[in-house]
């Protein structure tokens, strides 16, 4: 069981994301939550990668006694996560973005004054 | 408690449920099922690319086509977050 | 090898990465001047238009088109991303062309005034190349990212009025919502790749197992896509979303949102398709349930609204319904090869029918919105009045998109909405009697605006209200008159386009017999 | 966003360098070792970014517009795109991979299994990390700049 211990932190991450989002009503509070929820996902994706025992996908100086393929960790999820990464900054930079106009707007970041008032 | 609180309760009750279950499921770590689309990546990584790294190989030959999605995200948010910043005619 | 043939081998990987090399350039073009970006702009999308056709000419003859990047040949197992092309792709795609092609010629004079225009040709044309990689991929994992492309990009846009704080606020609304449900779905893409180690579609859909871990990847795919598409429990950011971004720029957001909803086809009938052991007629009936909600809770708010743009939001969400209606009660009767003959078919043509017909009447109609606040600059219905005096042939079109939009003759409405009451009278009268409903109450919804907005005593402060510029007035005479065509000629689209898009969506098995040929299941 | 002390404003324009050096050298070992363009982009990018917050934003936006970064940063993926498109010239398909055995630029094939790192190998892969981290470089920039500048202005405002 103690090898699970990835999956446990996937779960926590995903979890204490998904609480902040839903339950908080701050917006930069919100957005925290959705980069929580984001590396928990993309931890996820690169625990599912994982050979007991293997070294990363590179041929450069290999150690010796290496046995390819078996002895090698999965190369895809690694790079499916290197595209997750990139999206979650930019969805991050225009979410802040959209913050920081918003905040000029009403003077406020609580999610419920926010949606009350006109204008 | 109002109607969209205790919406939101059992959203969140439902998904937490998907996600412990998914996390207690799937195979043991570092125990994968079945390895036959990575096997046949880290065979044919030298020679088919020509790297020595196999996730570069995948990150721009095999899977090329989401690298350009994943620079083209980078271009739109770019983009966006200028298009939101710019300068405003009566400003 | 002539030029016909080689665009046509290479159209799947050509009609995404023309619009997105346009959009990378705009940048570069539109520092010689603005006149040259908008003729650069319209001649990419015209482009693109004419491969989309030039490939669904091909697909509706009943061809699948696959297309592996980087390679020649498809090698199993499939590695590399795989573009598979069948006839409901080419469907989607032909909606999203026209009504791209449609909004930035209509944007031409309706944005003229703003500044940041390259910016905002370049989204378009992003968020257009998203939406075509959405619905031509054939790997979970490309179609996570084309859906973050087309979301990102629409989220810009919903927020291109930065001065209005309400049109910001839509922005971020969309933009959380529509992170949660990418993050669901890269989820439960993990949770497949971790079973099976494979992303491409039929690949997945012949090896998956319905495992306890499949049904939760299963209801996650399926509450994602169905929170992007505005399906009713989950619609709160479609109508504030739709009715504060720019006009040109909610006709392609309603692309966008049914390129969701062919998200939601594509997992249930493709990728859960051959497993999925509920049967169908129950799936059948509580699409139907669900259709009904959405169409009688979308008219219900449409009555009350007093904002033009608003109103034409919950419209739009009330048509989501119909196509539900209609697809509904074509899976309800899916095992029953009479009765499928008989009802099924009629009716999921018309639901997919309607599909198209949404986008166009809902389209039109929120170019008339956005005609009139472009020369009003005002959208509230109670300020409005008296129109018709100034704007002939705005009126002409908002008559036509009420037509349309309310299912009567001889718009394409009616044509997909007489399919849908014919075929689930046959299966239960109630459900035809409230479509009907609903139809009518659309119908008195329009005629309030039609009164309210274009007739009546004119009002002194739009005495001096002139008719809409040209661009606009071709964008809105385009869509107008494919309405009318439609409607004149229903057999011949449901014979060409709409049946084969049909039987695309029943028949799955040929789907992934064209990536693994040793595949045996499927209708 | 004002600029600060001295002190910072030195040490950051002599690491500055360092770190330039650091990200190139990640960006063009990206096919033999851990890296690649977006992550050697990424180290760029923070090195400008360090420039900007010592020397403030007013200064650094009188230096270099987001203008000019989003024309390289359109430069950088219409070098991409055509790279994938140049295979559809040479292999036939999109994202054809058409250097790779050839005798031109990084056309070597490594021998199969642990091998020394060989900078001539790769095909286009060399060159697409190039496009991808001048993109990303500016990309990246380019927002932090942006909003940068955008906050900064409005404090002076109140």
């Amino acid at each position: 069981m103690i090898f699970n211990i990835p999956f446990i932190a996937v779960t926590a991450l995903v979890l204490i994301g998904l609480y902040t989002v839903i339950f908080r009503r701050n917006l930069i509070k919100m957005v925290i939550g959705i980069t929580l929820i984001e590396s928990g996902v993309n931890l996820f994706l690169i625990t599912l990668g994982y050979r007991e025992n293997s070294v990363a996908p590179i041929f450069t100086s290999l150690p010796p006694g290496t046995i390819v393929p078996e002895g090698m960790s999965f190369p895809v999820p690694q790079a499916l996560t290197l595209t997750s990464i990139v999206i979650g900054v930019a969805v991050l930079a225009l979410m802040l973005s959209l913050i920081i106009h918003i905040y000029r707007h009403y003077g406020t970041l609580d999610a419920r004054e926010i949606g009350g008032k006109e204008e | 408690m109002s109607k969209r609180d205790i919406a939101a309760v059992v959203f969140f009750v439902i998904i937490t449920v998907f996600f412990v279950f998914s996390a207690l499921m799937i195979h043991p770590f570092g125990v994968p099922e079945n390895a036959d689309m990575d096997d046949e990546i880290i065979k044919g990584a030298q020679s088919e690319t020509g790297t020595n790294n196999g996730v570069t190989s995948v990150v721009f030959d095999y899977r090329g086509f989401d690298t350009l999605g994943e620079a083209t995200v980078l271009f739109t948010a770019v983009a966006g977050v200028i298009m939101v910043f710019r300068r405003l005619k009566n400003e | 090898m002539n030029i016909i043939d080689f665009l046509l081998m290479h159209s799947p990987a050509l009609i995404v990465a023309i619009p997105l090399l346009g959009a990378f350039l705009t940048p570069l073009i539109s520092r010689i001047n603005n006149k040259a970006r908008n003729i650069f702009v319209i001649l990419i999308l015209g482009l693109t238009t004419s491969i989309v056709l030039l490939l669904a000419n091909d697909v509706f003859t009943g061809n699948i088109h696959t297309y592996v990047f980087g390679s020649k040949d498809l090698a199993l197992p499939i590695i590399r991303i795989l573009f598979e092309v069948d006839a409901l792709s080419a469907f989607m795609s032909i909606i999203g062309a026209i009504l791209a092609l449609v909004a930035v010629i209509y944007s031409w004079a309706f944005m003229q005034e703003n500044t940041g225009l390259d910016k905002f040709y370049t989204l378009i044309l992003l968020m257009t190349a998203g939406m075509f990689g959405m619905v031509l991929t054939g790997d979970m994992f490309n179609l996570f990212v084309f859906l973050e492309i087309t979301s990102i990009a629409s989220c810009a846009l919903i927020a291109f009025w930065t001065n209005k704080g309400k049109s910001v606020e839509a922005g971020f609304k969309y933009i959380v919502i529509s992170t949660i449900s990418a993050l669901f779905i890269l989820f439960a893409i993990a949770l497949l790749y971790g079973q099976y180690n494979a992303l491409n579609i039929a690949t997945l859909a012949n090896a998956i197992q319905f495992s306890f871990l499949d049904k939760i990847a299963l209801v996650l795919l399926i509450v994602a896509f169905a929170m992007k598409a505005g399906i009713v429990p989950m619609h709160m950011w479609l109508p504030d979303a739709y009715s504060k971004a720019p006009a040109s720029v909610t006709i392609v957001l309603v692309c966008a949102t049914q390129a969701s909803l062919y998200g939601v086809f594509r997992v249930c009938f493709t990728l859960y398709g051959n497993t999925i052991n509920l049967s169908p007629a129950s799936i059948g009936w509580i699409i139907v349930l669900l259709g009904i909600i959405t169409m009688l809770l979308g008219v219900a708010m449409a009555l009350i609204q007093s904002d033009f743009k608003r109103l034409i939001a919950f419209s739009a969400v009330a048509e989501i319904g119909f196509m539900f209606l209609g697809i509904g009660a074509g899976l309800t009767v899916l095992e029953n090869a009479e009765m499928m003959a008989a009802i099924g078919l009629p009716a999921m043509s018309g639901g997919v029918f309607h599909i198209i017909n949404d986008a166009l009447d809902i389209g039109l109609l929120f170019l008339v919105a956005g005609a009139i606040y472009y020369a009003t600059r005002e959208t509230s219905l109670d300020k409005l009045g008296g129109l018709a005096r100034n704007m002939k042939y705005t009126t002409v079109f908002f008559i036509i998109g009420l037509f349309a939009v309310s299912g009567i003759p001889p718009m394409n409405g009616f044509a997909s909405k007489l399919l849908i009451y014919e075929s689930t009278f046959q299966l239960n009268p109630i459900l035809s009697i409230v479509a009907i409903l609903s139809s009518i109450m659309l119908l008195a919804v329009f005629v309030k605006v039609l009164h309210s907005a274009f007739l009546g005593p004119s009002i002194p402060k739009f005495k001096e209200v002139k008719e809409v510029p040209k661009s606009m007035l071709i964008a809105m005479g385009i869509i107008a008159s494919i309405i009318i065509l439609f409607g004149l000629f229903p057999e011949l689209i449901i014979n060409h386009i709409v049946e084969p898009a049909v039987n695309a969506l029943v028949s799955y098995g040929d789907y992934i017999r064209e990536v693994i040929p040793t595949f045996t299941g499927g209708i | 966003m004002n600029e600060m002390s001295k002190i910072v404003r030195t040490i950051s324009s002599i690491a500055f360098p360092l770190i330039i050096i650091y990200g190139l050298y990640i960006i063009s070992h990206g096919h033999l070792t851990p890296g690649g363009g977006f992550q050697g982009g990424a180290v760029v990018a923070s090195g400008c970014a360090m420039i900007l917050v010592a020397y403030g934003s007013i200064w650094t936006i009188d230096k270099i517009k987001e203008k000019n970064l989003s024309i390289f940063e359109s430069i950088g993926a219409i070098c991409f795109i055509l790279l994938a498109i140049f295979g559809l010239g040479f292999g036939a398909v999109f994202f054809n991979n058409f250097l790779v055995g050839s005798d031109f630029l990084f056309g070597t094939i490594p021998s199969f299994g642990s091998t020394i790192a060989n900078i001539n190998t790769g095909g286009v892969i060399p060159l697409m990390n190039f496009a991808v981290g001048l993109k990303v470089i500016a990309g990246l920039f380019a927002i932090v700049l942006v909003m940068a500048y955008a906050s900064g202005s409005k404090e002076e405002e109140r």
